[in-house]
């Protein structure tokens, strides 16, 4: 290619296509190198299909719960098939509608493994593209443990459970970590005998622990079984499936082990090091505004280390394209940044944990509050427990709200803005919340900690 | 994310901050910011309505 | 009662009870009267036993249409015994759970009709309860038509509607205001045959003109009939059900007629006139404050003028209780109140419609922006449709939002902060929303209205 671009991006899942458009709108000229399909993990093997195989898994407990209230159903079967095709169409729904975002964008799109070659340009199929800027952004894989290896049948990553074209009679989950917990949760819905295996001694360890005590318990309830604090040890195949052994010495056996310890970078074999590119354990290294090391270089999505979130990537890439137009954005806050899991119960958090708010200003320089979700109309109409629960500085602002219940992963909007704008208790207090919502338990909860509960037990 | 934008009147101060100076009668066009990138901090504002020949308090 | 409290208040609905809580709280001593229940309309036969009765249709629908995602179910029979036992399940807690609010507050709770004998005095039980303060919180009842009789079998109001023992086979519903639509939206759900006839040109009058079109195609997808612009003539009973005429002549016959013609201030023989309460048409005249003509005399919640919702008697408890003691909290803007319909789909709102827009800044002065929930990857997950409509004054605040989307009520808090904090679209758009979220809609619309849309197709 003769022409050079203004920004040529290698990868086209979510940091790389949120940069394409945003750059594209900018009126600077794109190239954008994707080896498999636009979209990337989460459209494809992430984000979105987890969530419909959830979706699917709400709809099945709903269905086998509805004589409770009334509603006389019985389940007849779960067709995977029928599932899976659902799924798919909701994929494809939205990579039809991505394509024709990147082409109605003019977006130069190339398909094909691009290697980095100069500080400045990217081989692709044997040609070369070059680029005033380059921007890296070829995501993440499925890790695994050092001696587990994955065969996909047996042993399986999330990239196979997706596309199983059965629910397994029974699994065993390696990690407690959201997408190890995510699939526990969707599974056992939809019928499957599941057990995790966590080194940690708590599910969902990067949450606040009250989160993790209470999605213990309704797991517990669900009858998911877990074992936290135990690491696996080995795993050998079986004539129906797979025994694992954990520390201790304990065998678990089911017909597959699905491994979700992590994902890490996909930087290997793409010519960073080659060119000179800073990396750590594999992962990219940038400033706070996503430069490499090398000039006019940068990085977006999950090779630069930190949260492995979809939105994160959108974000980091709109921020690097417009970085490159010449604006002057404001760096991203990590912290900042919303979490949901999309188990049943939902979890949802954004900003920081007690624990770090402790570390942070000093143990008497905080507080907190919890509101149970026993007091709010809408969740007992729902059938679900859980809280809301805020921590302010004292006489401060709100730093960080974390929330567990079903459905409660949509509440996260609401307090994004009040941890990002560094609002006041009374301030949300002061705002009328619509009755009877969930919502409502977000504004119950700061009325408490303004000093004027309402429909709270406590 | 964190970042103040900015207000119309070219003011930068978070929505809450403007919500407060409107409620306590502070005229954010009158100060000059201290956070980050010169926006309005709570504290400008507090300052302000304790220095009122400086802030010009307006009413409501 | 020889004792003066500094507060008496006269009806334990949403209104008053919350004005007791807040003043107890505060260190004022409170009575609070009431004739039938505490918690009053909202918590035994409004806001709580129809979303009950919503919740139950969500559930049918979703068994009826499981198949579509692969969960093969079938919908054996709506037991409508079991419904109302969950529904008056839900109430019989939340009732409980405030008597208990109530009483570990130390509020002096009289049960009996009060009656006003002195801008000072209320009469109950014989007995005469004298206030430093009084709060007038009767609430409102169902109305009907000139010559419409309601005989609670036929022809019935939502109270009626809210104890029958089955779901009607067919029904005509008087009224498409947010009471009508939801009643017609349930019972459809839950398998009934319903027409709604409505005077005015659209269903829910109230919302921006695009909210009632979309919630218009829904209806008729999902078959609920509805004749808008069809003033109501007069009904006539017959064996089977009733046989109602509409303007035009056109008539149409069902089990039973549901009036929902708004509901009018219960004010009627409380002795308000007669001790000089200025009011109109029955209802109670305030200033901003919330203070009647006569000294130390308030009024909160239906009896108002305004929106009827529990959320603002809510709020405007807590502002009167807060007077009384002596603080000076700041008066509530009507329009900066967050407003639900609980429909399939559901509708949310809070601050202006663009018409209200265009009277109040000028035609030129506002830009909107409909963001359509088909490039949302959760709402797709969900199989909804519908939008998020933003209107903005031009290069300034948001000043509306309205939404519509199965399940999008959960995000008007949000939207309430958006609108009731005056930010800009900017700073909306600077903040990162959670993938895939429905809330995510929210930050696509702010993108987009900023300049920079990300996944959006317009
Ligand atoms: C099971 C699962 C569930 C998840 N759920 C969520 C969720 O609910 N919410 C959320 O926010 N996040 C979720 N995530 C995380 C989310 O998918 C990632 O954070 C996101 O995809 C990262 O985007 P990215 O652009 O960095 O990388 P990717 O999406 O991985 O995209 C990288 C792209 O680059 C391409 N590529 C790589 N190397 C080359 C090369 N040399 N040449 C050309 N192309 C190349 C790849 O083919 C790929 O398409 C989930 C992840 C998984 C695995
Ligand atoms: C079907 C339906 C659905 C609704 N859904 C919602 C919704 O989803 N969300 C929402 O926000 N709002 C909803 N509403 C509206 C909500 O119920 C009212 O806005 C709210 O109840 C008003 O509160 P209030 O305190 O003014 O009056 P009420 O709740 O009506 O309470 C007044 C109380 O005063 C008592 N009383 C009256 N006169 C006397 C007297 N003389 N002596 C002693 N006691 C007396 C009554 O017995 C009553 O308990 C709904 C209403 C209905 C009818």
């Amino acid at each position: 290619m003769s022409e050079t671009f203004d920004v040529v991006i290698l990868g086209g899942g979510s940091g790389g296509y949120a940069t394409a458009l945003r750059a594209a709108q900018l009126g600077l000229s794109v190239a954008l190198i994707e080896k498999d399909k636009l979209g990337g993990t989460c459209l494809h093997r992430g984000c979105i299909p987890t969530k419909a195989l959830l979706h699917a898994g709400e709809v099945a407990d709903q269905t086998r719960e509805a004589a409770h209230i009334g509603i006389k159903a019985e389940l007849i079967q779960i067709d995977m098939a029928g599932v899976n095709s659902y799924k798919d169409g909701v994929v494809a729904g939205l990579y039809k509608g991505l394509q024709g975002l990147i082409k109605s964008a003019k977006v130069t799109y190339l398909e094909g493994k691009g290697t980095l070659v100069a500080p400045n340009a990217v081989e692709v199929n044997g040609q070369r593209v070059t680029g005033r800027n380059i921007v890296l952004a070829t995501g993440s894989y499925s890790k695994s443990l050092p001696g587990l290896e994955l065969d996909g049948e047996k042993v399986i990553a999330s990239e196979h459970a997706l596309t199983l074209d059965r629910v397994p009679t029974s699994a065993i989950v390696l990690g407690g970590g959201v997408i190890g917990v995510e699939f526990a949760s969707a599974w056992k819905s939809l019928g499957a005998d599941v057990t995790i295996v966590e080194a940690l001694p708590r599910l969902v360890a990067a949450e606040d622990p009250d989160i993790s005590k209470q999605l213990e318990r309704t797991f517990r309830k669900r009858g998911i079984g877990f074992k936290v604090g135990k690491p696996f040890e080995k795993v050998e195949k079986t004539d129906s499936g797979v025994k694992v052994t954990i520390a201790g010495g304990e065998t678990l056996e089911a017909e597959l082990l699905l491994v979700a310890v992590g994902r890490g970078p996909a930087t290997a074999n793409c010519g960073f090091e080659a060119q000179g590119v800073t990396m750590e354990r594999g992962f990219v290294m940038t400033d706070e505004r996503l430069r490499t090391n090398l000039p006019n270089v940068y990085a977006v999505g999950d090779i630069v280390p930190g949260l492995q979130l979809a939105h994160r990537g959108f974000a980091q890439g709109i921020f690097v394209a417009e970085t490159i137009a010449g604006q002057n954005p404001a760096p991203i806050v990590e912290s900042g940044i919303p979490r949901v899991t999309y188990t049943d119960p939902e979890i949802a958090s954004v900003g920081i944990t007690e624990a770090q708010a402790k570390e942070k200003f000093g143990a008497d320089a905080i507080e907190t509050y919890n509101y149970n979700l026993g007091g709010n109309g809408k969740s007992k109409i729902l059938g679900t427990q859980g809280f809301v629960k805020l921590v302010r500085q004292k006489d401060g602002p709100v730093v960080g709200i974390h929330m567990i219940g079903a459905r409660i992963g949509e509440q996260v909007g609401e307090a994004s803005l009040i941890v990002n704008w560094e609002a006041f208790p009374a301030e949300v207090a002061a705002l009328i919340h619509a009755h009877p919502t969930q919502n409502e338990a977000l504004g119950e909860a700061h009325l408490a900690l303004a000093g004027k509960p309402l429909h709270a037990h406590n | 994310p964190a970042a103040p934008a900015a207000n119309g009147h070219g003011v930068l101060a978070k929505p809450p901050v403007r919500m407060l100076a409107r409620t306590l009668g502070v005229d954010l066009s009158t100060l000059t910011g201290t956070g980050p990138q010169g926006s309005i901090t709570r504290d400008d504002v507090q300052a302000a309505l304790a220095a009122p020949a400086a802030a010009a308090p307006r009413a409501q």
